[in-house]
């Protein structure tokens, strides 16, 4: 069994300066209850660990206006001017990572990799100091893990023992991070009783959730 | 027909009966507007699904079911969703067919630059390297020049992309193919002739000894 | 669209010497009808890539004790004496692969990873002869990718454009070997129409698979 | 009470509430028979599934749904089925709490081997080297001795399984801990001296000030 939490306890959890992977791709998939209350406890200096920073008002777009971040590894920024303003100003420092490699680092953290081989970046910036191995005649960049202190998701369904379900282009980064953090904190729209969800229909297993947080209260 | 359109109704023309497609956000999208009769493709959009469809009814949106820029798409009978380490791998294991992309610069050897301009604009390049380094086919569909100024240029001027070369480039002007011993010019526009091309390419062109008029879908 | 072909058109397909990534945990998800015509052509000189090799007479068992199978990537050979006994004879070499690397290198090859780092073997046989990177103060084993020629996969439901679904343990190594082969061909329990499948329900996209087995004919 | 229930019952002490566990095959799977009251364990069998459970009623057998040594369980609710690469990222990357393992040896440093005799039997790793690595506690649960030949050693003969150090031995005669000094006498058997366990032992076993009887679940 998981316990239910509420944003701002949810937003307790996670201190300045923390690592934070967040579930999301241009806020789809986003936990967005937990984002505002982190905005509300006013979270300083945090390392954000994301596909992207969305949109000024959408998802992590929030984070970086109000000035909870400190640095962005992520795959673009191109759609959030905000954060190219406060990276040229020198407030955020942003790591550009290829999406794909991105998503094989998280999953190598949690996995229990030291990291992957592959092609991508291969004779581009991406590659400057780092190691490069010869496989099969082909040379691969060494991309190592990349774990976080904490992550934080969004989830369609989950049951009381912390099974997730994601929906459709929603589920992007969740099950990855889901694997690869010390604390994961999911935001479902639903928690079902154990049973309901079918064990084929689970995405990821409710044993590596910490915390779920409680359903949204009506007036 | 204005020449995006020209262009993504030649890039159609490269679309594989049941293969997996790739196309990037902005000018590339416009491609999925003329399949090929009898043709069909598969396209996946690299934020999780393989399938998805045009935007739904006005307010049967989903807010669980875009594309990767963020709008609202549907999804086709035998729709797949996916995880993004599925959807890279999908995308560099060899299992997609053709991805277009646009593009900034392309050079003699047919290296792309699409993910920057240094001091300018930096907006990170999300998939573009994984798609260049991983699909089958990769098609630039790019305008020929910029305000004036070649896109096809000798040597690049951005960070490339990719250390791989491209696979076809297609433009308001023309086709062009890189291979082994450059760029060769291959098809010209509507109206416009080889001299055309070349006066607006900076990078050498071979030109194929039948060049042909471009085929549009 | 995929077409369905029957067994013994799928066992013509899997040319002699070829390399063969075969489903299943000891015959738990295994293509059981390919199997068996595959026996049944009297295919020589396979290598087998699979979890094991089950026991006697069952599953990938049926493929050793016929003499079609001339070396094996497995994690263990414990349950089935034939294999143990025709490996001593000389008649199968046996490649051992720790179950975990076994399925990271398979989905490596399938990912188009060129491998990956792993703490599994290192200070142990399986060492022997690889290359060891220093990551984060922590040495990890290099583990090549590994693909092959062909898939042979089972899966619970499959719909006619090649989507599949798995049940339960049956699951196994099928989804990380429908990535990783030349030729990919499923052996499913039931065919249905494309969109009975729900997007969030398939495990496998149909784009890698070529072709499905027929659905089984009664008398 | 046969020694197997012993080890059994004392390894079920071991078993923390609300966390992940994986049993070897053999005398470890028996340490489900013991979970302690009020404690909820989620059991993983590596070959896909955590929250199987006992055999069905005859005739209800599912042919897809197995534990690792292939014979017929059942599934809890709450059940959550996977593939290999999940399977094992979980067993690797730090989310299983504890396994358990039978062992053929285990010498002064806590070194395990249980996969291999050479030149006699080799059964493969299957996960044993998976688990040993990855597991955030490893515990070998073994009879202490074969055919009055002592199974903890002073240095292995056999290939080990992991260079890294087991976390507790449990046996039929003693509870013995691997530290950084060296293995460490914590408990004996009921009607065990201590005489007779280092009798049994052919490691150096530094004998803890306070070696208590064991207590079983």
């Amino acid at each position: 069994m998981r316990t239910a939490i509420d944003p701002a306890t949810a937003a307790g959890l996670v201190p300045d300066g923390a690592s934070v992977m967040v579930g999301g791709f241009m806020g789809v998939g986003s936990p967005h209850r937990i984002i505002d209350a982190l905005v509300a406890r006013g979270a300083r200096g945090l390392t954000i660990i994301a596909n992207d920073t969305a949109r000024p008002g959408v998802g992590i777009g929030k984070l970086i206006s109000a000035g909870c971040v400190a640095r962005a590894v992520v795959s673009h920024i191109g759609t959030n001017p905000e954060t190219q303003k406060r990276m040229i100003a020198g407030e955020i420092a942003v790591d550009l990572v290829p999406q794909g490699t991105l998503a094989e680092r998280i999953r190598a953290a949690g996995a229990g990799l030291g990291g992957v081989l592959t092609r991508t970046g291969i004779g581009t910036l991406v590659a400057d100091g780092k190691v490069v191995l010869r496989v099969g005649g082909e040379d691969f960049l060494v991309e190592e893990a990349l774990g976080a202190d904490v992550a934080l998701l969004a989830a369609r369904t989950a049951d009381y023992s912390g099974n997730l379900a994601y929906a459709l282009t929603a589920r992007n980064f969740n099950p990855l991070m889901a694997m690869a953090a010390k604390l994961v904190i999911a935001e479902p729209d639903e928690i079902v009783p154990v049973g309901v969800l079918p064990p084929d229909a689970v995405h990821t297993p409710g044993v590596v959730i910490h915390h779920l947080l409680e359903r949204r209260r009506h007036g | 027909m204005d020449s995006k359109e020209l262009i993504a109704r030649r890039v159609a023309m490269e679309l594989v009966d049941n293969t997996l497609v790739n196309l990037g956000i902005g000018l590339p999208t416009l491609v999925a507007n003329y399949v090929p009769k009898g043709v069909h493709v598969f396209f996946q959009s690299e934020n999780g699904i393989i399938g998805f469809g045009a935007p739904p009814p006005e307010g049967m949106e989903d807010e669980h079911l875009t594309d990767a820029g963020g709008g609202f798409v549907s999804a086709l009978p035998g729709a797949v969703a996916f995880d993004s380490a599925v959807s890279f791998a999908l995308i560099r294991g060899g299992h997609l067919a053709m991805t277009v992309l646009g593009g900034l610069q392309v050079d003699r050897h047919g290296r792309l630059a699409n993910w920057m301009v240094p001091g300018k604009l930096v907006p990170g390049m999300g998939g573009a390297m994984d798609l260049v380094s991983g699909a089958r086919r990769v098609v630039v569909a790019m305008a020929h020049t910029q305000k004036g100024v070649a896109k096809i240029v000798a040597d690049l001027s951005l960070p490339p992309t990719s250390a791989r070369r491209v696979s076809l480039i297609v433009t308001d002007l023309a086709v062009i193919e890189p291979t082994d011993g450059g760029l060769v010019l291959r098809e010209t526009a509507p109206g416009v002739s080889v001299a055309d091309v070349v006066r607006a390419t900076e990078a050498p062109l071979i030109v194929a000894e039948d060049v042909r008029d471009m085929v549009l879908a």
